[in-house]
């Protein structure tokens, strides 16, 4: 028991270290990068792999399966409108050019 | 101090910025941000005091958190009032500031 | 808990730039997106004061439906004439120096505040029992100030009375101004279809979850506000004109409930609001579902301003 | 594991309010956007962190509200984005 529990919290420890590098390097693309389509690309896609990796490892710390489940469909919702959000700046970037 | 004490200055930081704002930005829709601004700063100074209410072992005093749910109601109530009041001065007269009818370009500078 | 104390002066100073720069930003847009970032921030830190209803309420009205309305104010006055009134260096020095003044005033004077204050909380945790309820704030809002709650529902509905009544003359009953999205079956389409049920689902789940835990009328209403915005703003429907009955009943639904409650209150309990023993809850939950729909329609109607056209039909 | 759980929460902070700063200083309006989806996703990873770390399971609401209302201020923008006849706009 004890010994599954500290998996558990090794496999937590790793995660949530991987998700917040790609927190970092969202936000490096987001400074480093030069016209606003790439700067999209960084913010939507690799943020979103972050709080992924950040619910996935939180689900195990979770108690019960009910804030489990919580956790997950927040990331859902996340990612259905950060998607689309993003088609839609994408498009006024488009439309308008990169200065809109 | 403890970190409820920071966001109690910083309520109090942001009631002067406010302030600032609003007296001295003179387009209307502008000043009607700052008094939000202003609004925010008094409303993390009752979160201040909900948090201390919490010594007796509380999470925190419901009392000032209901007024401050309520305040965030009737503030955007208020300034969908406002703008609404601006949209239709720009509507009326074609601008949208206070200035007097004469336009002056500057104020305090002679 | 001291751990948390250099996080939490980061986020101090992050809402402080934030906030500074909604004043001091040069266009109007810039400042109207950066107040939309300072509200989600402060849902942060209401967290962060244990003060999860307020951080719900400010996500939603301070950061979304104001951002909003900003936004679109913003948009219409584009077109307005650019306006140099400025005020001079000295006058600004000035100012800046009082309202430091205030500000260092106010800060002084809450650091100087007793630890032990003055506090409710133990008197509203204790008749908590009484109300069947398990949220002590939705305790403070519907049972021990529920005069406070009523009479700001009337405020709102005061508000958009005073939004109604900017009409133009021959548009009164009209449709509301409210800016559309002007491309029929775009990605807004796509966002509009799918969004709506997921956030009809979270704001009855919000009103639901409200009496037991963080959440409630205002919030819930807010979302489905926002939800009925975007619906109408993808123009997958129409925005209803101001005239028709069932809008007028959905905004007077919750006060005439709530009323109608504190009225019974006289006759089956001991006063006006007060709740008859044992039945609190049920008293509580009815008002607040009716209180929701109330919310929603008069924050949507709130946003999208005074009627613009006369109604066609 | 919550000394751990509080580290990973404020270096998510300090990776957001790096970001926020850099992009509210952009001219072009649109990166300004990205700072309200930047909050959308950072923010919700702060709050579920801090959800799990003080055993408060509302705080995911929070988070849930955050996500949805940062996707309502691209609403507004895109749909008041002006004419593309006349863009002369910094």
């Amino acid at each position: 028991m004890k010994r599954m529990e500290f998996a558990l919290d090794l496999f937590t420890v790793f995660t949530l270290s991987a998700g917040a590098l790609f927190f970092l390097a969202g936000t490096v693309g987001l400074i480093r990068f030069p016209d606003p389509l790439t700067r999209l690309h960084a913010l939507t896609k690799v943020d979103n792999v972050g709080l992924g990796l950040v619910v996935v490892g939180l689900i195990p710390q979770a108690d019960g399966w009910g804030a489990a489940f919580k956790l997950v469909v927040v990331w859902l919702l996340v990612q259905l409108s950060g998607a689309i959000v993003t088609q839609l700046i994408a498009g006024a970037i488009r439309e308008w050019g990169p200065s809109a | 101090m403890s970190g409820a004490n920071l966001f109690g200055i910083c309520g109090a930081a942001l009631v002067g910025l406010g302030l600032y704002g609003l007296i001295t930005n003179p387009e209307p829709l502008r000043k009607i941000l700052a008094f939000n601004l202003l609004g925010t700063g008094v409303f993390l100074i009752f979160g201040l005091i909900s948090r201390r209410a919490a010594a007796a072992g509380f999470p925190g005093d419901p009392v000032p958190q209901a007024m401050v749910i309520t305040a965030i109601v009737v503030a955007f109530a208020a300034t969908a009032l406002a703008v609404a009041l601006v949209l239709r001065l720009l509507e009326q007269t074609g601008r949208a500031t206070l200035g007097a009818d004469n336009p002056v370009s500057e104020i305090g500078n002679p | 808990m001291s751990s948390w104390f250099f996080a939490d002066a980061g986020l101090v100073l992050l809402v402080l730039a934030i906030g500074a720069s909604t004043i001091f930003a040069r266009k109007a847009f810039d400042a109207a997106i950066a107040f939309v970032v300072y509200g989600l921030l402060l849902a942060i830190a209401w967290v962060r004061l244990s003060a999860i209803d307020v951080a719900l309420t400010e996500a939603a009205i301070g950061g979304g439906m104001t951002g909003t309305l900003l936004l679109g104010a913003v948009a219409r006055l584009r077109s307005a004439e650019p306006d140099n009134i400025r005020l001079g260096l000295p006058v600004r020095l000035a100012t800046g120096f009082c309202c430091a003044l205030v500000a260092a005033g106010l800060a002084g004077t809450l650091l100087l505040l007793p630890e032990a204050i003055p506090t409710l909380a133990p008197a509203a945790m204790e008749n908590l029992v009484h109300t069947g309820l398990g949220n002590p704030v939705a305790g403070v809002l519907f049972a021990y100030r529920a005069l406070d709650t009523l009479l700001e529902k009337v405020v709102l509905l005061l508000a958009l009375l005073g939004v109604w009544s900017l009409a133009p003359n021959n548009a009164w009953n009209g449709i509301p101004g409210l800016r559309l999205y002007e491309r029929p079956n775009s990605t807004l389409t796509f966002l509009a279809q799918i969004l709506p049920p997921v956030g009809i689902v979270v704001g009855i789940y919000m009103c639901w979850v409200g009496a037991n835990a963080p959440g409630g009328a205002f919030q819930g209403g807010t979302i489905l506000a926002a939800m009925w915005l975007l619906v109408i703003i993808a123009r997958l429907e129409n925005a209803p004109s101001t005239g028709q009955l069932w809008l007028r009943i959905g905004l007077v639904l919750g006060p005439a409930v709530f009323l109608a409650a504190g009225l019974a209150g006289l006759v089956s309990a001991n006063g006006f609001l007060a709740y008859p023993p044992g039945y609190a809850k049920p008293f509580i939950v009815t008002i607040e579902f009716a209180l929701t729909i109330s919310i929603a329609v008069v924050l949507a109607m709130l946003a999208a301003g005074p009627s613009k056209q006369v109604q066609q039909e | 594991m919550d000394n751990f759980l509080f580290l990973i929460a404020s270096f998510i902070l300090a990776t957001i309010a790096g970001g926020l700063i850099i992009i509210l200083q952009r001219p072009a309006e649109v990166d300004r956007l990205m700072a309200a989806q930047l909050l959308g996703t950072g923010g919700v990873a702060i709050l579920l962190i801090l959800a799990i770390a003080t055993k408060a399971s509302p705080i995911a609401d929070v988070a849930l509200m955050l996500a949805l209302f940062a996707a309502f201020a691209t609403v507004a923008f895109v749909r008041d984005a002006p004419d593309p006849q006349n863009t002369a706009r910094q």
